[in-house]
């Protein structure tokens, strides 16, 4: 998490905790989400969940990290058979512009 | 609101097969296995009753299960619901003549009934999981 | 094969005798560890035998104690230089029965029993007594049930 | 000296140890268990010095207080499996179980008086033993649970006398003496009625 | 104690509790996917957890009260002082393997006051497993031995000079691997919570008091981990930590999905069998060494 | 001695029954079998009724062999009124009964797994078995208790694409159910856990006569009925299979064994199948009379002994399941098993039915109970 | 550095009691649960019986008064075995809290019971062997007894650790020799039973503590 | 260690399961040859109210309701008896009800219907008259010279035969009556084989056994103290004491036959002035309620004996028999019946005169005859005579 | 020094004759064997000058006698 | 002390190589008088005493227990 070397070593937890408990939030939210549809699965990407888990793919980097946790936690969430694409496609986003980032600022 | 979901979300079921010929109970056990598992809807089959919120009933209820079935019931902590499943379950289905009781509802509340001789592993696990509304709400009606 | 062993294993029957020998080998070990008696030792006796007909208090005068924590001693010095009257009575007396004057209170082990070693005394009576009421128990309600 | 006495009674320990493990008798197992003590015992002794001999007595008493308690399991052990145990009485008529036992109680009672202690105590509680049951076997009941019960609680009484003097000694410097003839007093009352009493059980 | 102490002590707790029971959500859904289904999200053992915390709580007549109600909270609180023992001060190895021989208490407790047979049973087998920590002791030793001390931040700050003890220790190392195995759920040693005994020492715990357990168990597994990683890898940092907890994570549920319930005889011995390697391991340091 | 009850509902069991497992420390040494959870008075409901009736009630005294227990019955109905069944229909019953019997193997064996608690392959074999549970879905038009069976015949017909289908879902089931053995065979903690354990001798089978894989298990080859059977006289690939050893493993792998041989039958069947033509149904008339139908379900040996009148009327019924025997070989089991959780499992190698067995009595001597199996 | 910090002694002539943050810590579990255990009561317990209705089983108030005054001792002997910082004290300490254990269950008149406490017991004799035989070697190796002292000495006292381990395994019940005491868990009556637990758990641990401090 | 390996090894070649494990669209819908629980009213105009799917159910699941649509009775499943069998939809005789394909690829094969009422009709009572095989809706009722016949395994048992039988010779074996005699034959034996079977004469009567109902369930024949040979349907040795009438499910051991009008208001009656005297009805009638009129030579029905059947009227060339109301009949019927009295008194008179007559001629005419026979014998024995000696020569030379 | 050696010989030899001296299954053989023992612990005490611990353990051992033979007497015999 | 030391090795070997009871108890006996001798060799005269009077009490508890054997092991 890029912003937790700023702060104390206290804070940092707290505002990790905080970040935990948003992402769980939006594992809870994609969950009731996901349940809206038939139980076995159809292969179609989801909007709302693409939508969300790039948004979080970007804000992850951002000092609104703690939406983000949300955002991303939301496709994650989403039941079995939903949602790992959009998180796969969120995750990839976050990593690239993690490395982009890091290879900008050390090199 | 966090209560009503996380009731609705995870869910231990008791399976009492009440003197049924198996078949539900075997079907039931096709919903563990990885074709239907009943797992990634967050239900564990777990035969304990004090653990318990979904009271899976299969079988006609024979005499000695009458007060068992009673004492189980009371085991189960609230909130807590009934779900027949079979015809036996329902109605005493073939065996309506036989040592038995008929039909579950006769001793407690029966909130969801899932028919068929026995029914499918999908139609069970979509009762199962129609019933976890009625699980959340439970409380209300419970002060009512 | 291995499994059955160890099911064997859990037979309580099994485990005084299984400990027993257990114990026994490492106590055959224990034959070729060097044993050996280190001299600089607390509470010393002089040689053996040697107060025989000398002293009244037969083997158990002492001039010097050596104690664990020296910061006790003076305190511990009270208790050895008293001897009771009946003690002193029979010292009085005669040369042989120095063991009957130092088992009472006064008395060198005494010192060591009742003051310096008081809590070894006080669990050994401890378990005398929780022995004892576990006798009485089973005795008098053997009828019972 | 030293080295010889722990060598033997290593042995002792092994050889006795291996009769416990390949015994298959419970009770066999419990009387080797005596031969155990000798060999602990000796191990303890063979320091020589006097904190060895304060260590001796608990040893003694641990084995001893040990043995009781167990044996008496194993007999209501028995008798919960169903067996029947030995329960009847033989009248003994012998000359010496009516004269000498009022004697020599006597003696050794007025001894372990002056001894004190845990030593004066077990001289007491051997005189009254062999008091008891002598009365016991020449078919006098003495003593009934009520007065067992009584003596039990007597001895608690003398054990917390002892407690009270044990404590002393670190809280009241100054009154040491005090406290040690009520730590003597005390032993020698809880030891003796506690031993003596296994005289009068059957 | 100033505020921002307990506001970090507060903090930790929120963090052990989460990572732990989202780590033990994880575990369950990688035990799934080897088992070829779909499996639980992975925030299920947290939604168990809410559950039983929400849920109705009645006494059975034949607990044997206050030990009953008491078993629980004393669950939680030998966690929370282990976790702050162990990641807030760094204290002794001997105090927090203590506290770990504690939970057998707790167990046994659980089990035993509540007058059910199975409960009795779960309790009896802990009894078992608890003399099965000898290969928890032999490790202490080990580490002792190697590092003269046992106090944590002393061990870290040895690994920092000379290493992780894990290439060291490797025996020792995989005995502790064990203990964390016969922690998580699932796992070959848990006779305690075997399926033949319904569900062990819990039988007679529902609701509130299970909720209670659920969250001293997701503490629990957050603190053995770590402490795993700090004492056999030299990491002592949480944040730095995570990624270790996720991987032994994986390994564990692998272990765990491919292996049957051991009898309970077996389990113990197994355990011993382990427990004397590490012991032969610490008697060769003693004499060589 | 502190006895535990186990049951009756209990994680592991899937049927009500409660055995009272007298314990010494962790070790059982006796157990008392209590029944009567399931007693619904079969057969006394039967008795009055019509034969086609009766037929769906003996297809659920269980649900797992439902299939079996009806092509008994309807063969001694059959045997008694004299009726020969079509050509198409025979082999259709035989196709239905293996592919029931390999269901039935797994389950129980996925049962074993589950109850030593090895989530993993017991998963794996419930994966396989839905297999043949669509096989038997496509076949019969249910998946358990299909009503299959008719008097003279079977309900329905199988067409070229299943059979086509058939052979493909059994081809791929061959594959994975090697695997699954393999694995079974060579995981050394399974072994821990069923080697050895709950050990019948050869000899003991004499006392409790014990049958099916059970007694085959202990080296008993010709305890298997369709030795005797005339369908199976016919068949090539079909010969019993036995092993010595009498543990919970040996159990099992007479199970692995049967199920390989079933699906060499299966596939000689279903040529045979196609090589002959004709309806499979035919008209029939029940005659009275009474007669008996042996059988070998996937437990053991089955009975069914009746008394019909004209027009198919049972008058009186009479079944023998094979759990009954098998439970009374539990108790020699229990000497071998040292722990509750290896008794456990014990039970459930035995594959138990308790549904088809109710006949525990109580017999009261002299104020003290004796119990008769 | 094992116990990390001392906080005060407690003299009792030679034998001394140390509170350390281990010792203190097992001292007040000890403690705690010696009152829980005198607060608690017995769980009644549903039995099934052979060959008839189940039976709930319940102590009577005799058995019940005998068995907490047992569990007290062992727990009050826990408390101190925690603190003593004597080789010799501790080891009377551990048979204190055998035979304790041995009450606790010996009041339960049950054949399986009865039989495990009495193997048990015998364990818990032969145990005294190595247990004392190892504190007079080590009073003769080094010439002191206390641990205190022990700590600073250097010798090689690696049979005499081994021969107490030992004594201490059979005293409490360590794995391989866990089956006598595991049969006695089996009795009823729960915070006796505990107490028995909770204090062969503390004493190993603190076993295990004395074992690296000497 | 070597099991996690093997394990992996295994894992590996399944990963791509693994990754993919989810459920599956086909096993949530089900296919198409599974039997859907309950069945469907496919063509419900179709229905012909017959109960033939109610009797069939095993569990009891199908009830028949008045529907107002329809305006019919139409079957109403349980969704929670019904066990998904299929006797229903086999066993409808017109295609009403259908579970998934299941009829439609059934349809034309046999099918052995169960029925929970059993029809069977006594040949006993049988009047012929056929009108149970005009009612049957699915024609399985056979003509057979001694009685009519009913296709057991193919009834659907609407009960219209048994409706429409105008003497009650149509039996219904129920199921609760069967298991009624059943039990109560259990007990019986029980006593028999215990010997406590209190054998005393409670029958003055000989039963015997009617082969067109008997079941051949052998309740008498095991509860019987004589001999009951089932084979030939006789009872060989009777005691008289009446058991086996009572364990007897269908009633086909008994001791007497009566046949009794179900309609006893209405009455067949021949319309005089039609009449053509052929006698048709007079031949065909069972019960011998046709009598044929003295005066004017024409048959007429006797009322009491009449069962209304309605065979004469059917068989009658010109239609001259109609059903009407007893009391109608009676009064018309009366005067027949008086004037067959009178006449038939007169008759006897006149027969018995006739007799007596007769018997004196008869006396005259034997001796007259008597005498001519003996001449003749005469004669004839001596030609006889005559004609052997000669021929008795022949032989004796031969 | 000689009462060591003795005490020492009478322990080993009690120690032996209690294993395997004749007929010891009898176990009131096996007693008076080990009594042998019990002797060469007191000689053993006398020679390290250990008066008090052997006055005691003369002393007791008449209570560990009663304690064994009563033992002996309740369970032996009948089985 | 000669004495003494034959008393007790003698003794000693007797018991252990008698086999009835009453001549171990002699044997026992004379061993004692031999540990008796050596108390008093060294001039502990008060454990010589109460030696005198302490063994004899054992002897006599396991003789009457003997009795009481003999008897059980006939009736």
């Amino acid at each position: 998490m890029p912003y937790i070397t700023y702060l104390g070593e206290r804070m940092d937890l707290f505002y990790f905790n905080l970040t935990i408990i948003s992402f769980i939030f939006g594992n809870f939210v994609g969950l009731e989400y996901s349940y809206r549809y038939p139980p076995y699965h159809e292969k179609r990407i989801d909007k709302f969940a693409l939508i969300s888990s790039i948004l979080g793919g970007f804000l992850l980097l951002t000092p609104l990290y703690i939406i983000g946790a949300f955002f991303i936690g939301f496709p994650l969430g989403m039941r079995s058979g939903y949602g790992r694409i959009e998180f796969l496609i969120g995750l990839s986003i976050f990593v690239i512009l993690y490395l982009i980032r890091w290879w900008y600022v050390t090199g | 609101m966090i209560k009503k979901f996380v009731r609705k979300r995870s869910i231990h079921l008791c399976v009492v097969n009440t003197g049924g010929c198996n078949g539900c109970d075997v079907e039931i056990v096709s919903c563990l296995a990885p074709r239907y598992d009943i797992e990634q809807y967050g239900i564990y089959v777990h035969n304990n009753p004090r653990e318990a919120d979904i009271l899976v009933i299969s079988g006609p209820t024979t005499l000695p299960w009458i007060d068992r079935v009673k004492e189980l019931y009371e085991k189960v902590p609230e909130p807590k619901i009934v779900v027949a499943v079979g015809a036996c379950a329902l109605s005493g289905g073939i065996f309506k003549e036989g040592h038995v009781l008929g039909g579950i509802e006769k001793i407690i509340p029966v909130d969801v009934k899932i028919p068929g001789c026995p029914p499918r592993p999908s139609e069970i696990i979509e009762g199962i999981l129609k019933s976890v509304h009625l699980l959340a709400e439970k409380e209300k009606r419970l002060k009512k | 094969m291995i499994g059955k062993i160890w099911n064997y294993l859990s037979k309580p029957e099994l485990v005084p005798r299984l400990f027993a020998i257990t114990l026994a080998i490492v106590f055959i070990f224990g034959l070729f560890w060097p044993i050996y008696k280190d001299n600089n030792q607390l509470y010393p006796k002089p040689e053996y035998h040697s107060q025989a007909l000398k002293t009244p208090l037969a083997p158990y005068d002492r001039s010097i104690v050596k104690a664990q924590y020296p910061q006790y001693l003076p305190d511990l010095g009270k208790i050895t230089s008293y001897l009771t009257p009946i003690a002193i009575f029979i010292k009085d007396r005669t040369l042989f029965f120095g063991t009957t004057i130092v088992s009472t209170p006064g008395g060198i082990l005494d010192e060591i029993l009742y003051y310096t070693r008081g809590m070894d005394t006080v669990l050994e009576s401890s378990i005398l007594l929780v022995a004892f009421i576990i006798f009485t128990w089973l005795y008098w309600n053997r009828e019972r049930d | 000296m030293f080295y010889e006495t722990v060598i033997i009674s290593f042995i002792v320990g092994i050889l006795s140890l291996f009769a416990i493990g390949v015994q298959k008798n419970n009770l066999h197992a419990l009387i080797l268990t005596d031969l155990l003590e000798c060999s602990l015992l000796c191990i303890i002794a063979a320091v020589g010095t006097d904190l060895a001999e304060a260590l001796i007595l608990p040893g003694l008493v641990v084995s001893m207080a040990e043995i009781l308690a167990i044996a008496e399991v194993l007999v209501v052990r028995e008798k919960v499996r169903g067996k029947k145990l030995n329960d009847f009485k033989i009248n003994f008529d012998l000359e010496i179980l009516r004269t000498s036992p009022l004697f020599i109680s006597i003696i050794l009672v007025i001894y372990g008086a002056i001894l004190s202690g845990f030593t004066g105590g077990a001289v007491i509680a051997s005189g009254l033993l062999y008091y008891f049951f002598c009365k016991r076997v020449l078919g006098e009941n003495i003593i009934n649970r009520v007065k067992w019960v009584g003596i039990c609680g007597f001895s608690g009484i003398a054990w917390s006398l002892w407690i009270v003097g044990f404590l002393g000694f670190y809280l009241f410097p100054k009154y040491w003496l005090v406290f040690l003839l009520f730590a003597g007093l005390g032993l020698v009352i809880k030891v003796c009625s506690k031993l003596g009493l296994l005289g009068m059980a059957e | 104690m100033d505020f921002n102490e307990f506001f970090y002590l507060i903090n930790l707790t929120v963090y052990a509790f989460l990572i732990g029971s989202l780590l033990l959500g994880l575990h369950r859904k990688i035990m799934a996917k080897i088992q070829l289904r779909p499996g639980p999200p992975i925030i299920q053992y947290l939604l168990h957890t809410l559950k039983f915390y929400f849920k109705e709580i009645t006494f059975p007549i034949t607990a044997g009260n206050p030990l009953y109600i008491f078993m629980p909270i004393l669950q939680i609180i030998v966690w929370l002082s282990a976790l702050i023992l162990a990641v807030k001060l760094e204290s002794s190895l001997l105090i927090i393997i203590g506290l770990y021989v504690l939970q057998k208490i707790v167990e046994h407790g659980c089990g035993l006051s509540s007058g059910s047979p199975y409960g009795k049973l779960g309790g009896v087998r802990s009894v078992f497993s608890a003399a099965a920590e000898i290969p928890l002791f032999a490790v202490v030793s080990t580490v002792y031995i190697v590092t003269n001390s046992l106090i944590i931040s002393d061990i870290v700050s040895y690994q920092q000079i000379h290493g992780p003890l894990i290439l060291k220790l490797p025996i020792s190392a995989f005995a502790f691997f064990i203990l964390l195995v016969s922690k998580a759920p699932n796992s070959p040693f848990g006779i305690v919570k075997g399926k033949d005994i319904v569900s062990g020492y819990l039988t007679e715990h529902f609701g509130l008091l299970a909720g209670l357990i659920y969250i001293g168990d997701a503490i629990a597994y957050f603190v053995l981990l770590w402490l795993f990683i700090a004492i056999f890898l030299g990491i002592s940092n949480i944040f730095l930590a995570l990624p270790f907890m996720i991987l032994i994570t994986f390994i564990i549920s692998i272990i765990n999905g491919l292996t049957p319930l051991l009898a309970p005889h077996h389990s113990v011995m197994l355990q011993i069998t382990i427990a004397i390697v590490v012991l032969l391991d610490l008697l060769h340091r003693v004499i060589f060494l | 001695m502190t006895t535990v009850p186990i049951g009756p509902i209990h994680p592991i069991f899937k049927e009500p029954l409660r055995i009272k497992l007298v314990l010494d420390g962790e070790r059982p040494i006796d157990a008392e079998i209590e029944m009567g959870y399931v007693h619904r008075g079969i057969e006394k409901i039967m008795e009055g009724k019509h034969v086609h009736k009766g037929l769906y009630l003996a297809e659920r005294v269980c649900g797992i062999c439902s299939y079996v227990q009806s092509f008994t019955f309807i063969e001694c109905v059959e045997k008694i009124s004299k009726i020969e069944i079509p050509e198409k229909a025979k082999y259709l019953r035989i196709l239905t009964c293996e592919l029931e019997r390999i269901h039935s193997h797994l389950l129980i064996i996925a049962m074993y797994c589950l109850s030593i608690e090895h989530e993993t392959l017991g998963m794996w074999i419930l994966n396989s078995r839905e297999r043949i549970m669509d096989l038997l879905e496509m076949i019969t038009g249910n998946r358990i208790n299909t009503g299959y069976n008719i008097l003279g015949g079977v309900r329905k017909d199988i067409d070229k694409e299943m059979i086509t289908k058939i052979y493909n879902v059994l081809d791929k089931f061959e594959d994975e159910i090697k695997t699954i053995r393999e694995a079974f065979e060579t995981a050394p903690l399974v072994k821990l856990r069923s080697r050895d354990i709950g050990i019948l001798k050869y000899f003991d089978i004499m006392k409790t006569r014990a049958v099916g894989p059970v007694a085959r298990a202990s080296g008993l080859e010709n305890s298997d009925v369709r030795l005797r059977y005339k369908y199976y006289k016919e068949l090539k690939t079909y010969k019993p299979v036995s092993r010595k050893e009498g543990d919970n493993f040996a159990r099992n792998i007479v199970r692995f064994d049967e199920i390989e041989i079933c699906i060499k039958m299966i596939r000689e069947v279903l040529e045979l199948y196609q090589e002959v033509g004709g309806p499979i149904r035919e008209k029939c008339e029940i005659k009275g009379g009474e007669g008996e139908n042996r059988f070998e379900a996937h437990r053991g040996e089955l009975t069914y002994k009746m008394e019909l009148t004209n027009h198919g009327f049972i008058k009186r019924i009479m079944i023998r399941t094979p759990t009954t025997m098998n439970l009374a070989a539990y108790r020699y089991m229990l000497k071998t098993c040292p722990t509750v959780a290896d008794a456990v499992a014990t039970y459930v190698s035995i594959d138990p039915c308790i549904s088809c067995t109710e006949k525990t009595l109580y017999i009261v001597e002299d104020g003290k109970i004796k119990y008769i199996w | 550095m094992i116990d990390g910090g001392i906080f005060g002694i407690v003299p009792f002539g030679d034998i001394i009691f140390k509170y350390s943050m281990f010792s203190t810590i097992g001292f007040v579990i000890a403690i705690t649960f010696t009152i829980l255990v005198y607060l608690t009561k017995p769980e009644k317990q549903l039995e099934a019986q052979k060959f008839g209705e189940d039976k709930l089983i319940d102590i009577p108030l005799h058995e019940l008064k005998n068995r907490r005054y047992m569990a007290i001792v062992c727990g009050i002997a826990t408390a101190g075995a925690m603190l003593t910082q004597d080789i010799f004290d501790f080891a009377l300490f551990l048979t204190l809290v055998g035979i304790a254990n041995i009450g606790i269950v010996s009041a339960v008149k049950r054949e399986h019971v009865l039989n495990a406490s009495f193997q048990y017991g015998l364990t818990s004799i032969i145990a005294t062997l190595p247990l004392f035989g190892a504190s007079a070697l080590i009073l003769a190796k080094t010439g002191t007894l206390s641990i205190l002292e022990l700590h600073h000495l250097n010798k090689n006292l690696l049979f005499e650790k081994i021969l107490y381990g030992l004594g201490m395994a059979g005293e409490t019940g360590v794995a391989p020799y866990y089956a006598a005491k595991a049969e006695m868990f089996r009795a009823p009556g729960s915070p006796y039973i505990l107490m028995i637990h909770l204090s062969s758990l503390l004493l190993i641990v603190r076993t295990v503590e004395i074992l690296l401090t000497i | 260690m070597a099991s996690p390996l093997w394990y992996l090894y295994i894992i590996k070649e399944k990963i791509k399961n693994i990754i993919d494990a989810k459920p599956n669209k086909s096993s949530y819908i089900p296919p198409d040859r599974y039997r859907k629980v309950p069945p469907i009213l496919k063509y419900p105009k179709k229905c012909i109210s017959c109960e033939a799917c109610k009797e069939s159910c095993p569990a009891f699941a199908i009830e028949m309701y008045y529907n107002n649509e329809y305006k019919k009775n139409l079957p109403n499943i349980d969704v929670d008896s019904c066990i998904s069998c299929a006797n229903c939809v086999e066993a409808c005789p017109t295609g009403v009800l259908e579970i998934d394909k299941h009829r439609l690829e059934t349809e034309g094969l046999f099918f052995y219907i169960p029925k929970s009422h059993t029809l069977m009709i006594d040949g006993e009572k049988c009047v012929l008259c056929g009108q149970c095989k005009e009612v049957c809706p699915i024609d399985i009722i056979i003509e057979k010279p001694d009685t009519y016949f009913i296709e057991v395994s193919k009834c659907i048992s609407c009960k219209e035969c048994y409706k429409t039988c105008p003497v009650g010779a149509i039996i219904i074996l129920d199921e609760k009556t069967h298991k009624e005699k059943i039990n109560r034959f259990f007990e019986l034996k029980l006593k028999k084989s215990f010997g406590e079977l209190d054998i005393s004469e409670k029958i003055n009567k000989i039963p015997h056994i009617s082969k067109y109902i008997c079941i051949k369930c052998g309740n008498c024949k095991e509860i019987c103290p004589g001999e009951i040979d089932l084979n030939n349907y006789k009872v060989v040795n009777c005691l008289y004491c009446g058991y086996c009438l009572e364990v007897c499910p269908t009633g086909a051991i008994r001791t007497e036959v009566k046949i009794e009008a179900k309609n006893k208001e209405e009455t067949y009656y021949i319309n005089e002035d039609q009449c053509i005297g052929c006698r048709i009805c007079y031949k065909v009638c069972k019960v011998n309620a046709i009598e044929i009129s003295k005066e004017i030579k024409i048959p007429y029905i006797i009322p009491d004996k009449c069962v209304t059947c309605g065979l004469c009227a059917k068989k009658c060339p010109v239609d001259a028999i109609t059903k009407v109301k007893k009391e109608v009949a009676e009064k018309t019927v009366k005067k027949r019946i008086i004037e067959n009295k009178i006449i038939e008194i007169i008759e006897n008179d006149i027969k018995e005169y006739t007799k007596k007559y007769g018997l004196v001629k008869d006396y005259l005419e034997n001796i007259l005859k008597n005498k001519i026979l003996e001449e003749l014998k005469k004669y004839v024995m001596e030609e006889t005579k005559k004609i052997m000696g000669e021929n008795g020569d022949k032989r004796k030379n031969n | 020094m000689i009462s060591l050696y003795v005490g020492l010989i009478l322990l080993l030899i009690g120690c032996i004759g209690a294993l395997f001296g004749p007929k010891v299954d009898n176990i009131m053989i096996r007693l008076l064997n080990i009594e042998v023992s019990a002797v060469g612990v007191m000689l053993i005490f006398l020679s390290f000058d250990e008066t008090l611990a052997l006055m005691t353990y003369i002393a007791i051992n008449a209570p560990l006698t009663y304690v064994l033979v009563r033992t002996i007497i309740k369970l032996e015999g009948k089985k | 002390m000669l004495v003494s030391v034959l008393c007790c090795i003698l003794g000693g070997i007797g018991v252990i190589l008698h086999t009835n009871v009453i001549n171990k108890l002699i044997m026992l006996s004379l061993m004692e008088t031999g540990i008796i001798g050596f108390i008093a060799y060294y001039y502990y005269l008060d454990v010589a005493i109460l030696m005198a009077i302490c063994s004899p009490i054992s002897n006599i508890i396991i003789l009457l227990g003997y009795i009481k054997y003999l008897e059980l092991k006939k009736g």
